[in-house]
């Protein structure tokens, strides 16, 4: 497996199209132990760095990360701004000036991406965030390379734990007890963006 | 004469707006600047919004940023660090009750350390 | 299905009405009234918005009230009094983070005790 | 010495003169330790509370004092209106039936208001309030009769009094130690309410 630039693009295209079709679908998951705007932050956000790849000229997915950090920190509006928005940016300064990233180099992409998630979120495995997917998939492909059909099964796996947890962060903390019994939004969109790596890496 | 400045973070332009006014009142000169709402004026916050507050706060002695819920702490976290600037600090107090506490007490010309202080010894 | 209600009283209305706004994208049900500035709609509060407030935000399992500045818990206290309700109790929290609380917990049922405690267990 | 209706009525028209023409001195002494409104929500209520007196029909004080209470707890909008609105309301209640008050009746009236206040504010003296004034005007009143000249006189000293002190009740306490060196504007209004007792009892 590597990753160019291109494929940097294809991957947040393929993003953009599940935050789109699943609008209402993440938005649902947001409202009863949420305010109910995930699935406008997350398409608003994708939207918006989709646009602004199309007008770019990229020769290093470092690059691409970027502009789709910048644009999610001052787009999406919630905690997912911020959140995906480090996850991008660290990926970006932690793969600088590679045109093309071997597993290797992705992999230190991803964990300095979680690791960036983690300390935005003062958050850890366990709290019914987005951190309860990036950690599981990340130290998975770590382990077992990319494997796209596995991967999908590996971030859905980590999506749905998120539903019997209690959340301990994010506007979910609030209803703490109540909060067990619902999948959590932002791991959900963890989980669709894994998908539409593995989609982009497996060719389809 | 410079003054320690005021950010108000909110999720809601509204909240961010009425805080100040009930502060301005009060406390004429403190540099006093709002980041509420969304790019579209939407409820959420905006890290662009936040950094243009804190430039416009900073008269050189510091500024301290008030927010409502979670996320909007991490906004301004992202825009502290993305500011550069020393002296500008996030603060973990009730935003009404704790930014008018803080504007008045850079209103008599207390430092930052002092302004965090008294603020800190409210609540 | 009834819940205890939320009524928030400020000095402005902008405060009141943008806690409303951002309590309502969460907690839809929950009775949540707000009394911002004086009759004439100033900076200042007015016993009688509070006490209309009160009658519209109590479904009978009682009433929280949340307040931003001293003279606000005066006006507050004396519409309480003047109600002759029982259980329509003033809480000292901070108006936006504490009522926030408070609306997420009435929304699930509980009655004024608990919400009140689970409000003051997070300041 | 003997208060009637018609004479509380004067008292409150009197007093409102008193703040129609001071409004600008009130605000100005509310704003360097406050918020500057304090003469605006006197002149406010006492102005409305004279169209309601002027609108009514009295027998007693009373019923005077009662009008008086409940057009400044609607009409004034800060502090003061809670805190002279009660004054008021226990004043009507502790002279409650009688068509006209003589000194002992009066001054027990006058007792009830500043519990009233200070119970309202949940102050005492030495906080550079209102209640630096009301106290030793009523206990002066209660030791030394109506004695008009006199009570103009300790009115004055006792709003004086006010300047050296450091507020630790109402906005002016957030200024802490900078409070001292300005006289408490609810001290000074209330000195004009006593200042214009004084008038009406001396038949000025
Ligand atoms: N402190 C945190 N650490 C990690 N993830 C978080 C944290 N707070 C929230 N999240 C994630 O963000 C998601 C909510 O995003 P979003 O709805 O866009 O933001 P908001 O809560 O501000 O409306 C949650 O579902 C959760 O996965
Ligand atoms: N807790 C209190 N107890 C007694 N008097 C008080 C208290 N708080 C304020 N006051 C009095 O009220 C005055 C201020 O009234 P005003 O300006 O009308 O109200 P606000 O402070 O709400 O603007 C002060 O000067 C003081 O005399
Ligand atoms: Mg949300
Ligand atoms: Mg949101
Ligand atoms: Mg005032
Ligand atoms: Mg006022």
């Amino acid at each position: 497996m590597e990753i160019n630039a291109m494929q940097a693009v294809q991957w947040i295209e393929k993003a953009n199209e599940k935050f789109q079709e699943n609008r209402e679908y993440l938005t649902s998951l947001d409202r009863p132990i949420g305010d109910g705007d995930h699935g406008l932050n997350m398409s608003r956000g994708f939207k918006e760095a989709v646009k602004k790849l199309k007008a770019g000229n990229y020769s290093t997915p470092s690059d691409v990360f970027k502009d789709v950090a910048m644009t999610l920190i001052s787009k999406v509006g919630g905690a997912s701004g911020p959140l995906f928005g480090t996850a991008f940016l660290k990926m970006s300064v932690a793969t600088a000036g590679q045109q093309v990233l071997n597993e290797t180099a992705f992999v230190k992409g991803l964990e300095a991406a979680l690791d960036g998630i983690k300390q935005r979120g003062k958050a850890t495995t366990g709290e019914k965030t987005m951190v309860d997917v990036w950690q599981p998939v990340v130290a998975w492909l770590k382990d077992n390379g990319f494997a796209t059909a596995s991967l999908l099964v590996e971030a859905e796996k980590a999506m749905n734990t998120t539903k019997d947890m209690t959340a301990t962060k994010g506007r979910a903390a609030y209803f703490k007890e109540k909060s067990a019994g619902h999948i959590d939004a932002g791991a959900t969109s963890s989980y669709y963006l894994f998908a539409a790596l593995a989609e982009v890496l497996g060719g389809k | 004469m410079t003054y320690v400045g005021v950010v108000l973070i909110s999720h809601s332009s509204k909240i961010a707006e009425g805080v100040k006014e009930l502060i301005r009142q009060v406390v004429k000169d403190v540099p006093l600047e709002i980041a509420g709402g969304t790019e579209e004026n939407e409820i959420g916050t905006s890290i662009n919004k936040i950094q243009a507050a804190i430039n416009k706060a900073d008269q050189g002695k510091g500024v301290l940023l008030f927010y409502d819920l979670g996320s909007a702490k991490m906004n301004a976290e992202m825009a502290i660090e993305m500011s550069g600037l020393e002296n500008v600090r996030l603060i973990e107090a009730p935003i009404v009750e704790g930014a008018y506490v803080a504007a008045v007490e850079a209103g008599m010309g207390k430092d930052l350390d002092d302004v965090a202080k008294r603020v800190k010894e409210s609540f």
